[in-house]
């Protein structure tokens, strides 16, 4: 396959012509998407492609997301756009009463090929409506799988697997990364739900991340080189399900492990990382597994507190230092 | 018999296994034979026939807790809705929803619901799902007055509204929603009044006359189905039961029950309309009881005798692909 | 000079003071002087000071996303707003809440809310609480077009209608909803119109019509003030600014922009009739505009020299008792 | 201080009664109070004590916690009853990024003193919409305290410092255990938030739990002690403000815990606490912390479903001989 370097944002409008073209069940529904293109430019060129098949919808998250439901249930394959991540606050119960259940509930009758599209993250100074990263709410409903790519690559390959799988999936972007460049395989290019990927070898220690904290992290793995460290980068992509199998492999080498993600870090998806590895991995461990997060407060506006909120580079490298006993 | 009898017939066998099988739900429940908590329509019969009656199979259907007499006038089985309510495998969703979420997607029937106004945002998606593929079906909401107030019944008749979407909003009205009476709780009196807030027709009417019912309905589908948009119907009914079986019921005199039961039971006045149309006779009205009562008591036997779901069934269905 | 050309200049002063800060705070955050994301209420001024020029001191307010005009014709200070949009400790939240986040409760200011519609169910708390404690304040919800179509409008307006709560409901229809038109979006064309769906008066005026709107507003403040239950009113005007700065405006012809401001400017239209009364002269005007230049040059010194909050204070403020 | 055998609903009307007594400013707010005194009893007595202050409502959550969040931030002190906690759904946004941020994004301005009430928990063959245990979501949410507490002395100690405190708390009850008997202090009995119980002693394993799950583990503990196994059994109560010293001096004394609760396991609260006990007492750890917890589907109707679902007293005895190695 070639690649080229593209945003992830014409990764996710290079999907979904595609996908869109090849299934005329999909569509694309929620606020302001025709004029801009979706408010990250990610669905340029769409409206256009796809007539009536990009809806713009007034201002109504509980029945976007309940007409997304609705029209899974009857046939259809759409993409609901939450805008921003922080308002699934206002659809709350149709995704994790409704479209993570129903399926269960009814006895398995009807499949939900739902995907939910969250745009979410810190660092823009939009403060505490506008900034947060939800993830961990949404591993803790069942029926719900969870994906959180992070470079334009796994954009495109999730993206494409979500379109095609039966079952609901909340799909969560740092808004920070829409404009960030990389390879991007062409053509069809699906990569599987639940296959984390291993983006850096290396024998010290493994870190875990997924979504904005990749970036953290392989800045992070860059200095730790530099003092000896050589850190296995994984790469989780789909939270849930989730690859263990890949992160028992690299945890049985270098014994050591530090998860780094962005939403806070009481309750957060790091902390289910951790119990399982300490149960599944405990013989295995020569140190504790630490956590990097956000702290514990909700995002602040100005730059210098939303700076000292959020997870950094140097909190990677002291945690690594920490477990690494370096 | 005419097609008019034939019909108005089977209006009233529909609305007769409905109150025959909710009140064999109730004792079943009483008996200790249901898990959990169960809600009847006894005394909404005219609501869910009458609108059903002009639904085709292929039309959608959404309901509430309160669903038991839609799923039966769209078309359900009585033996799988039994198993269901009783916690069998041979149920509807094999013993892992119960009452409040029954479903029959082959007959459009995209379920009973355990959150009230949960239906509004699904339908609107069923709505939407229609209009995209350009079929001629209409997708039904059932709710309750009590739904009437919480905002996605706002978000919902707004949005059908400015897609024309092919959708009947059927409020049925029954006084109550558990112990809060509607002239507490909603700001109107005629619920069907807030269609004006979306520019859509708003219609009240008797929702203990079936054939009322059923006339506005077939009004509203055919607006629907002819892509001229949603409408929202109001049946005025009466819930007799408590809200749920158990129910004390501390929050109204029994008189007013019984004054609705006597002077205003939709079968009792559809009985008295189609017998002196001759169309029903008492030897009929037998017949047909009798006919109802043979089908709910193999309904039980088939319950009954079916198995529990195996524990382990309990981690089956969640996902189409895990 | 009278009482009332004293009331008249003062609505003058403060349109005129929301304008000028909401241009300089377009051209702050183009200097790369304001973080995040700012919504201009430039054209929207006859909205914001005509409501607010009835309100008392202790009255709440809660607003919006675009709420500086409502904050500065409450009250709010000109030097800690400016301090909070540009992230300074001095900044009405410490510059922890920026422009979305502006709030003042010694004035009633429940804040400005990054969540469309997000003040609708704490206005109703408000007005509950002002019923419970027996006093006369009101409370006020302003709201856009957009925010009407979302549920918590419903569920206020319905929930203050049936206790009568002492609150006044204010869209300010401004065409579009970000990228979206108003008729598109809105099911109905007066907004105002959805109030019957609650058994409220709904009245729609001339939001640019500062006269109009204060006219309006003191009759829904007044029943409000006697008990007599909320209003939904909505001033009709039009977002002449991008929905946020920078925004590119796909979604519009720019000759709708210029239409609107050369012929329905609120604060021109509003001169036109104070000089026509002679309460306003071309010196007088000169020197109301070199008055409030004067205070927000002050503002944004202050601050410019105010410090940046420290890193470690992102911890504080987070619970009364941790 | 004397004490009575009453139920939790008795100690919940008893508390109500005082605090509202002492305080003009609490009231109670939400669907279906007055006639029943509220669906598990629980507000008895109060509808006629206090007139207008117990508030029906119509069924409009959102506006239900909107309007207690709107009077705590004018000057009263509301208590919000959810019905049942699978409906904070319908109320996300007023509680995760209304009240949980409010002081913090307006600078600490104001004090929200909100009880939002929650009764929770599985075991009524009540299914997918009736029975869930969220208490995880909220702990990862910023700017909330979370109180979840088991008998009815703890329900009552909880409530009254809940209904003083001055920060927004939601407190989770489970509904089986309204009916539940035991000893309750007569008169003023203050639990502070942030205090967990040990109630009872023992040296070879610490079970950490909360709600429902501390009926359980005393049931486990019974079976345990007749296989030789002394447990420690720490009631957490809060979760926060969590009493980590208490669970830290019990572990430094057993070297191993087991976690238990309600909410299904992935992403639960029990992660949490594993992560943090093992990133701080790693060197006291000489087992895994295993997490008993139900299964990862939406709650089931029948019977038999729904039993194997949840966490039984075989799963916790099972996971103490695994840590305990016997
Ligand atoms: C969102 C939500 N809130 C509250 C409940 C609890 N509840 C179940 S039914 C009901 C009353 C419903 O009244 P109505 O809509 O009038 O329907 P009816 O029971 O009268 O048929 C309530 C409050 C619920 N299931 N879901
Ligand atoms: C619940 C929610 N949905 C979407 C958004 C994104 N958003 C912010 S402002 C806005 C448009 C609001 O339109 P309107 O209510 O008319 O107010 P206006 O901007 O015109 O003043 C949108 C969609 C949001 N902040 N909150
Ligand atoms: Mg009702
Ligand atoms: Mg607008």
């Amino acid at each position: 396959m070639s690649e080229r370097i593209i945003s992830c944002s014409a990764a996710i409008a290079e999907v979904l012509t595609e996908e869109m073209t090849r299934d005329e069940r999909i569509f694309i529904i929620g606020e302001d998407l025709v004029y801009h293109g979706g408010i990250f430019g990610q669905f340029k060129g769409l409206p256009e492609k796809f007539p009536g098949r990009v809806i713009d919808t007034p201002i109504s998250e509980t029945c976007i997301v309940g007409a997304g439901l609705g029209a899974a249930l009857t046939g259809m394959r759409p993409l609901v756009d939450m805008h921003f991540a922080d308002f699934v606050t206002c659809a709350m119960d149709e995704i994790a009463n409704q479209s993570a259940k129903i399926r269960y509930m009814f006895g398995g009758q009807v499949k939900v090929p739902l995907v939910i599209w969250a745009p979410d993250g810190a660092g823009l100074g939009a403060a505490a409506h506008h900034s947060q990263s939800l993830e961990s709410w949404f591993v803790h409903t069942p029926g719900l799988k969870v994906v959180v790519p992070s470079e334009p690559a796994d954009v495109k390959g999730l993206l494409t697997a979500s379109l095609r799988d039966d079952d609901p999936i909340i799909f969560f972007q740092h808004k920070k990364l829409f404009a960030k460049m990389g390879p991007v395989p062409e053509g069809e290019y699906v990569i599987p739900l639940g296959k984390a990927a291993v983006k850096r070898q290396g024998k010290d220690v493994t870190i875990l991340t997924y979504g904005s904290g990749y970036y953290l992290t392989i800045e992070a793995v860059k200095e730790l080189a530099g003092l000896g460290i050589e850190a296995e980068v994984i790469d989780l992509r789909t939270l849930k399900p989730l690859d263990f199998k890949t992160i028992a492999e690299s945890l049985k080498k270098t014994y050591r492990a530090v998860v780094v993600h962005e939403a806070c870090l009481t309750g957060g998806f790091g902390a289910e990382l951790v119990a399982r590895i300490s149960s599944e991995l405990f013989d295995y461990l020569d140190a504790p597994v630490l956590r990097v997060a956000t702290k514990d407060v909700p995002i602040p506006f100005s730059p210098p507190l939303e700076k000292f909120v959020l997870p950094s580079v140097e909190d990677i490298v002291k945690a690594v230092r920490q477990v690494t006993y370096c | 018999m005419s097609d008019e009898s034939n019909t108005l017939l089977s209006l009233y066998r529909t609305m007769v296994t409905v109150r025959k099988f909710e009140t064999l739900a109730g004792e079943l429940f009483a008996a200790g034979k249901i898990p959990g908590f169960i809600h009847l329509s006894i005394g909404q019969e005219g609501s869910s026939v009458g609108v059903c009656s002009i639904l085709r199979p292929d039309d959608y259907l959404i309901t509430t807790h309160r669903g038991h007499g839609h799923v039966i006038a769209k078309g359900g089985d009585l033996k799988r809705m039994v198993a269901e309510l009783m916690g069998r495998k041979t149920g509807y969703c094999k013993g892992k929803g119960g009452s409040m979420h029954i479903a029959d997607f082959s007959l459009g029937i995209l379920g009973a619901n355990g959150v009230v106004a949960g239906g509004f945002p699904i339908i609107t998606g069923a709505g939407l799902s229609i209009k995209l593929r350009k079929t001629e079906q209409v997708a039904v909401c059932f709710f309750g007055d009590g739904a009437s107030n919480r905002g996605p019944f706002h978000e919902a008749l707004n949005m059908a509204a400015i897609w024309k979407l092919p959708i009947l909003f059927v409020c049925e009205n029954n006084c109550y929603a558990s112990t809060t009476k509607t002239s507490y709780a909603c700001s109107i009196i005629d619920i069907a009044n807030r269609a004006k807030g979306y520019g859509i027709p708003g219609v009240s009417v008797d929702g203990n006359d079936v054939l009322a019912v059923r006339h506005a309905a077939a009004e509203a589908v055919g607006r629907a189905r002819q892509g001229e948009g949603p409408t929202l119907l109001e049946n005025k009914t009466y819930r007799r039961r408590g809200h749920f079986e158990g129910d004390p019921q501390r929050y109204r005199d029994q008189a007013e029950v019984v004054e609705w039961e006597q002077k205003n039971d939709p079968i009792s006045r559809f009985t008295t309309i189609l017998m002196k149309k001759k169309i029903l006779t008492k030897d009929l009205e037998r017949e047909i009881a009798a006919k109802i009562e043979a089908d709910l008591k193999e309904a039980v036997e088939f319950a009954e005798q079916s198995e529990w779901p195996k524990p382990e069934e309990a981690l089956e269905d969640l996902f189409v692909n895990p």
